[in-house]
């Protein structure tokens, strides 16, 4: 088929696309805004539920990038999008005007900005830090506090930026929970004199093996569930945390001090994302993230005949979930080329 | 602590200020529990700062506390609220000054409405004019008195005779700001740094000299809760709360408290007295109380207003050893002579 | 020094607030380390519900253990001791926490503990 | 003058074990209770006596039981019991004899060949020394099998063998030594004089061909005589003092003396009867099942000897009392294990040796000040006037179909009933017991009492067997206890319910409860073989396998549960029956997550298999019948 679909977004399910896409012969042109293709992957340290390496993972994709015909333009934006009788135009940062058959949109998620809950100081509290902070302490094997010392009591808060009406978001990333609790683990493998408490609204989980993961960190690893959202937060004048939080199954307020807080940043549409839908006239739903045209059986069709979505741009996805809705924007977009016009 | 976080912080809550020509609404508890600030404030105001503020005597309560207290119902509040946006357009003005936290929220709170309401509005306007043939226009700009006075916390910074530093070692005060809660955590983008980190006081203090201390418990409410106080029963409600404050300062050490809301100072000051009596224990250093000041007496203070003439005598716990570190000049033995008082609130008449 | 409350009409209200970092676990401690089981515990209620005991007054046993794993031990004891050992709850428990032997030792943790001692 | 030093250890260590035992045995005479020391005394000069020897020839030196249930386990135990036995006995017979005197000092019986080197010339010494060389051979092939049994467990059919303490294996060593170096000494001696059986001759002239055997034999005397002394010495603080505390044992029993729930001499003795032959090991479905290995009765035995902190083993237990069936000594395990949890938290282990040799007993009960009630809550409650009364029990409200299934056969039996906890009632208190916590247990008792009492039954019956066993036991009540099996039969047989017969193969498996603690077996097999074809399993009766639910267990894990459960399932199961029946709420609960085949109680297939449409008629004289039926 000689046939030209542009990917935008070079994240997992981007690149998932564009490798698939590839395989099949077809000229796949990917566009990524960074210098580099993997995405939110890239920062991560290991996978729930089975603890994988995530590595793996990124060379994986990787290959795809290496192995196909496709053509990587990293440092690139849409500027602007034009569809003309089943052809679509898209410009770039760089003047270069691309010409399609049919385009994917992958432009995946970005994490809340932590900030936002100001009542946890995210960037004004030295020791306040988000989910994806501590993957890079994990990277980098040392977890400590500002002032180089080893956290004894370490707070997990789940569900910022998540099911919160004050930030504007409804829905439930739904991976925040077995993200906490996996990162609860890796904490206590890390440091094994450490103490570790989750504050969770709801133990959210969803997944295969997940429930399994969460019954191993209570178990074995003597990890502490409180339920409860934490109010605030505040430093102390010995530079610790003091949180505020009821402990509901206990009817009572508690609160504690805590050497290190992370908060469990929800998933939220990209900023990319919102460019892309601005230029391109894609509708996005209420939660902000592309609207697909049918949430069973289209969730990679989009309002415009021949756009596509894959990955997160449409929800919380985990990367199980992102390559399957990867693939199935393959088989959409085949479909398409082969009927659509 | 990240200060630059804060600073980020800060920025997104901006606020615009009038420049001039102030309709200045007073408290009515404050003139019994403070009653220098207000005047100082408007000799500030006026003499300092050549602004014109102009009050009105026939302005009432606004009838927020009667609100707050599940008393008064909201239409009869929005009403009598109406009524002082009457006098205020009557006398030509635009720019509503509150110098009650409670009544600045108030006010926020029903403009708020009344913007997503109209149909409320057009109603009171009904009632206000049935009961009393008011018209009125809304305020074009309101901001409390403590937004006004930081809008020129660089000019009396400017004025300033003694700097908040202790004169002994030249260390910046270490100042605890309160901010009553009616400021900015219903609307906090109605407040100066937000509700979360609120820059009003802050700013102030940083302005004249001293270091803001930041206590975990500081978005913690004073104690006065309204209904908590008014209930005697209830009282003990009222107490706990500024207990929980003052024991999350003390490990600081703080040199003065400094509040922006009517009651706030009134509570914080009375209730270490009180603690005091059932406990006996103190917050202070040396085995003294923490002092309580309004931002209006802080302000007089820096500007080399004699303490007296501030009030400061009217505080339960002794302000002295604040006085005595920055090295204001005053005299101990007319802390209770009246006349000296009376001399200065009639010099502003 | 004695309260004053008379002189005032009032007392200093005493939260309910948990204080963590003030209270003493080893009650807890000693559960954690003689029946694991019991960190497995999800505070589903399903032991409450089923409780025999529970049927005649308060009782819940999945607040208790709560209770003694934040430390606010002082009601827990005398409640404790309602308890009939019939064991549904360990039967019905959908995390197979071994609730008859926790609360024998704790029984046997408060009679130890000199703050509770008989 | 027949005298050689190395007879010295020999002697120090006999006359050491004799005093010590005498002594011993004295001290725990008086220190039984008064009615006990009437019964031993009683015992002692009465019928029972001949009873104990038998018992002592049978039990301590053949070891029939060990032999019924393990032959060559009990063959091993009989060889070097009965062997030694017989060589001693023999041994004297042949120093009395042939000796120099008649009467000699024992030492002149064990060391016979060494002062008689030349003895076993003659025709009728020659057949004399050729029986002691067969007893020597018996014994000697019997410790083949135990230093084995050390190495290889399973050469004697057993999948689990004790584990020893240091003293244990110093006087097990020198226990295996007396025989080889006796062996050696007298081949040796025989080997220098010529002299000596097919055994010693034989190996004695065999040796004399290549080694010095006069110079040879001496040192093997010397390690026979330390090897004794040493064993003799060591005996009160190693497992090898249930040998004379076994024979004082079956006095106690047989003159009437029994555990009891307190610790006494009693208790004591039959601790230290326990031979750690690990038969109970080997019966311990946690061991088998759940592969738990350090808790059985064995272990409980040692434990409380040694006044280790065994406040664990004790509480890590089903109490489905399959030890105690097939304990060899016949000791009363689970009423000690039962002593041990009443009991406070033991002291610490033992490290000073010698404090070995001095008595060890249970904890006593920690006396606690009987603070107020814990169970203030319960209100009093009327009770309204009936003759049969159903308790449920709590577990039973838990397997909703046995309830119904019995309030559907007492509605069908006409009979006037009452459903003592319909609405969820207060525990049987057997639970709490189970736990240790008597007197609570007992506050719980006395509730209960009431009720029954107000009720004015003269009948109660209860679907669960815990509290069969506790109403039955631990409650004074003047009403008759039944368990809804015997109820059921009863029925049945007095035509009070008519019964169609269910095409259904059917097994039965008797729970702990009912079966072994309270001895009820027939009358489950009998309804069943009423209504269904019940077939034999198996696991009959006293043989019957715990479920694994037992609520007596403190530790164990839900995991370890289902694993016992499972397996005894299994074995239930072999068969493929339609129904695996069971009359305890706990057995159903247990084995209906452990396996696919059918589980019910009685009262369910019962229910069942009721002819509703024939049943009784309700009359006045309904209540007259049924207080005959309960012969009160």
């Amino acid at each position: 088929m000689n046939k030209h679909v542009i990917v935008i977004g070079g994240g997992v399910a981007g690149l998932e696309v564009a490798g698939q896409l590839s395989n099949m012969g077809i000229e796949v042109s990917l566009i990524e805004k960074e210098p580099k293709t993997g995405g939110h992957l890239n920062k991560w340290y290991k996978l729930f539920p089975d603890r994988r390496n995530s590595s793996e993972v990124q060379s994986y994709l990787a290959r795809i990038v290496h192995n196909n015909r496709i053509k990587l333009l990293t440092n690139t934006t849409i500027e602007k999008f034009k569809k003309g009788r089943g052809h679509f135009y898209v410009t770039t940062n760089n003047g270069e005007v691309l010409n399609a058959d049919a385009v994917i949109v992958a432009t995946g998620f970005d994490l809340f900005k932590s900030a936002r809950k100001e009542e946890y100081g995210y960037g004004i509290y030295d020791n306040v830090i988000t989910s994806a902070d501590l993957e890079e302490k994990f990277q980098k094997g040392d977890i400590i506090l500002k002032n180089g010392a080893v956290p004894e009591t370490i707070g997990i808060i789940h569900c910022v930026g998540s099911r919160d009406e004050k930030v504007g978001n409804f829905y439930c990333s739904k991976l925040c929970c077995v993200t906490a609790v996996k990162q609860a683990i890796e904490i206590r493998e890390f440091l094994p004199d450490s103490k570790v408490f989750c504050f969770y609204m709801d133990m959210r989980m969803g997944g295969a093996f997940y429930e399994e993961l969460y019954r191993e960190a209570q178990e074995k690893w003597g990890v502490s569930f409180i339920r409860g959202k934490v109010s605030e937060a505040s430093e102390t004048i010995d530079n610790k945390l003091t949180i505020k939080v009821e402990d509901t199954l206990a009817g009572r307020p508690l609160k504690m001090k805590l050497d290190m807080l992370v908060l469990m940043a929800g998933m939220e549409m990209s900023e990319g994302g919102v460019r892309v839908a601005g230029i391109g006239g894609l509708k996005t739903g209420e939660n902000r993230f592309f609207a697909a045209v049918d949430n069973h059986t289209g969730s990679n069709r989009s309002n415009i005949e021949g756009i596509f979505y894959a990955g997160t741009c449409t929800a919380p996805m985990n990367i199980t979930e992102t390559i399957s809705h990867a693939r199935a924007a393959v088989v959409e977009v085949i479909d398409y080329l082969k009927d659509g016009k | 602590m990240i200060i630059d976080g804060k600073k980020a912080v800060w920025k997104d809550y901006q606020k615009e200020i009038a420049d001039d020509r102030y309709y200045y609404v007073r408290s009515c508890v404050r003139q019994n529990f403070f009653p220098g600030s207000e005047t100082a404030f408007l000799k500030i105001m006026r003499e300092e700062l050549n602004k014109d503020v102009y009050e009105h005597p026939c302005h009432t309560s606004c009838s927020g506390i009667g609100y707050h207290s599940d008393i008064v119902p909201v239409e009869t509040t929005m009403t009598v609220v109406a009524r002082q946006f009457a006098i205020m357009t009557e006398a030509g003005y635009e720019n509503l000054m509150p110098s009650c936290i409670t009544s600045f929220g108030l006010y926020t709170e029903i403009l708020d409405t009344w913007h997503h309401f109209p149909e409320v509005e057009e109603k009171i306007r009904k009632q206000l004019k049935k009961a009393t043939g008011r018209e009125f226009d809304k305020p074009k700009n309101l901001a409390h008195a403590s937004d006004v006075i930081f809008k020129f916390r660089k000019e009396i910074g400017a004025k300033a005779k003694y700097k908040l530093i202790n004169k002994n070692t030249g260390e910046p005060l270490k100042v605890v700001d309160h901010i009553g809660c009616h400021y900015a955590k219903m609307f906090p983008s109605k407040g100066i740094g937000g509700a979360e980190y609120p820059y009003v006081l802050s700013g102030m203090i940083e302005e004249w000299g001293g270091q803001v201390i930041d206590y975990p418990e500081r978005r913690h409410c004073c104690g006065f809760g309204f209904r908590q106080y008014l209930v005697q029963a209830n009282r003990g409600f009222s107490i706990a709360c500024s207990k929980e404050k003052f024991e999350s300062m003390k490990p600081f050490k703080p040199d003065m408290i400094i509040t922006n809301c009517p009651g706030c100072p009134m509570f914080l000051d009375r209730w270490q007295y009180v603690i005091n009596e059932m406990e006996g224990k103190r917050y202070g250093q040396n085995g003294e109380g923490i002092p309580v000041f309004t931002y209006e007496e802080v302000a007089g203070l820096v500007l080399g207003y004699d303490p007296w003439d501030l009030g400061l005598q009217m505080h339960q716990t002794d302000c002295e050893p604040v006085l005595d570190k920055i090295g204001i000049d005053y005299s101990p033995e007319d802390k209770y002579n009246l006349e000296t008082v009376s001399a200065f609130s009639k010099s502003l008449v | 020094m004695a309260s004053n409350k008379n002189k005032f009409g009032f007392d200093i209200s005493l939260g309910r607030q948990i204080n963590y970092d003030a209270n003493n676990r080893n009650i807890a401690e000693y559960l954690f380390d003689k029946e694991p089981s019991m960190r497995r515990c999800i505070e589903c209620g399903g032991c409450s519900a089923t409780c025999t005991t529970a049927g005649f007054t308060t009782f819940s046993l999945r607040e208790l253990m709560i209770l003694i794993k934040r430390g606010e031990t002082d009601e827990v004891y005398m409640n404790l001791k309602k308890c009939m050992l019939c064991g549904k709850c360990t039967l019905v428990c959908p995390r197979g926490v071994n609730t008859r032997n926790i609360i024998v030792l704790a029984k046997k943790a408060f009679q130890k503990s000199d703050e509770y001692a008989i | 003058m027949q005298f050689d030093p190395f007879i010295i250890p020999f002697n120090i260590g006999l006359y050491f074990i004799l005093i010590y035992i005498v002594v011993r045995c004295v001290i725990w005479f008086l220190d039984l209770s008064r009615p006990d020391k009437l019964r031993l005394q009683r015992g002692f000069f009465g019928i029972a006596f001949t009873q104990s020897l038998k018992e002592i020839f049978m039990e301590s030196l053949i070891h029939r039981k060990i032999l019924k249930t393990n032959l060559r386990l009990g063959y091993m135990h009989m060889s070097l019991a009965f062997g030694w036995f017989l060589l001693i006995l023999f041994g004297t017979i042949e120093a009395d004899i042939f000796g120099a005197k008649h009467l000699n000092a024992p030492y002149k019986a064990i060391f016979f060949k060494f002062f008689n080197p030349e003895h076993g010339r003659s025709g009728f010494e020659a057949v004399y020394g050729f029986i002691m060389d067969l007893i020597l051979a018996f014994i000697l092939s019997g410790l083949l099998l135990a230093v084995t049994k050390r190495v290889y467990s399973k050469i004697v059919g057993m999948k689990k063998t004790t584990k020893l303490k240091l003293t244990d294996k110093i006087a097990l060593t020198s226990l295996w030594l007396i025989f080889p170096s006796r062996l050696l000494a007298e081949s040796f001696t025989s080997g220098a004089y010529g002299t000596g059986s097919f055994l010693t001759g034989t190996l004695g002239t065999w040796l004399a061909t290549f080694l010095p055997a006069r110079e040879m034999a001496y040192p093997f005397w010397w390690l026979y005589s330390t090897a004794l002394g040493t064993f003799f010495i060591l005996l009160p603080i190693s497992r090898y003092m249930h040998i004379p505390t076994e024979l004082f044992l079956i006095f106690m029993r047989n003159s009437g003396i029994r555990t009891g729930d307190k610790a006494g001499t009693y208790t004591e003795v039959q601790t230290y009867s326990c031979s750690s032959c690990g038969i109970c090991i080997d019966t311990c479905q946690l061991n088998y099942s759940a592969g738990i290995t350090n808790i059985q009765s064995a272990y409980l035995m040692k434990g409380i000897r040694n006044s280790y902190d065994i406040s664990e083993i004790a509480d890590n237990c089903l109490m489905c009392g399959r030890c105690d069936q097939k304990c060899p000594v016949g000791i009363e395990l689970s009423p000690i294990r039962m002593i041990q949890r009443r009991g406070s938290e033991a002291g610490t282990d033992i490290r000073n040796i010698f404090k070995g040799y001095l008595r060890s007993r249970q904890n006593a009960i920690t006396e606690t000040i009987p603070v107020s009630s814990n169970y203030k809550f319960l209100r009093e409650q009327d009770s309204e006037k009936t003759d049969v009364l159903y308790f449920a029990g709590c577990m039973t409200h838990l397997t909703p179909g046995i309830k119904n299934s019995m309030v559907k056969i007492l509605d069908a039996s006409g009979m006037k009933f009452r459903f003592m906890d319909e609405e969820g009632g207060v525990c049987c208190g057997r639970p709490l017991m189970l736990a240790g916590h008597d007197r609570e247990a007992r506050e719980l008792i006395n509730y209960n009492s009431q009720m029954i009492w107000k009720s004015g039954a003269h009948t109660l019956v209860t679907s669960c067997p815990i509290c069969y066993k506790v109403f039955k036991e631990s409650y004074y009540l003047d009403v008759e206890v039944l368990h809804h099996t015997q109820f059921i039969r009863r029925l049945i047989a007095d035509g009070y319910v008519k019964m169609n017969f269910l095409r259904k193969r059917v097994v039965y498996h008797s729970p702990c409860e009912l079966g072994r603690g309270s001895g009820i077996y027939d009358e489950p097999r009998e309804v069943l073989n009423h209504v269904s074809r019940l077939e034999k399993t198996s696991f009959e009766d006293a043989e019957s396998l715990c479920c694994g639910g037992s609520l007596a267990n403190m530790k164990i894990s839900s995991r370890d549960r289902l694993k016992i459960s499972a397996d005894a399932a299994k074995e239930l199961t072999r068969r493929n029956p339609d129904i695996l029946a069971t009359a305890c709420p706990l057995c159903k609960k247990s084995f209906a997550a452990a396996t696919q085949t059918r589980v019910a109680d009685i009262s369910e297939i019962v229910a069942e298999a009721l002819n509703v449409g024939h049943s009784k008629k309700v009359n006045d004289s309904r209540s007259i019948i049924l207080k005959e039926i309960a012969n009160i």
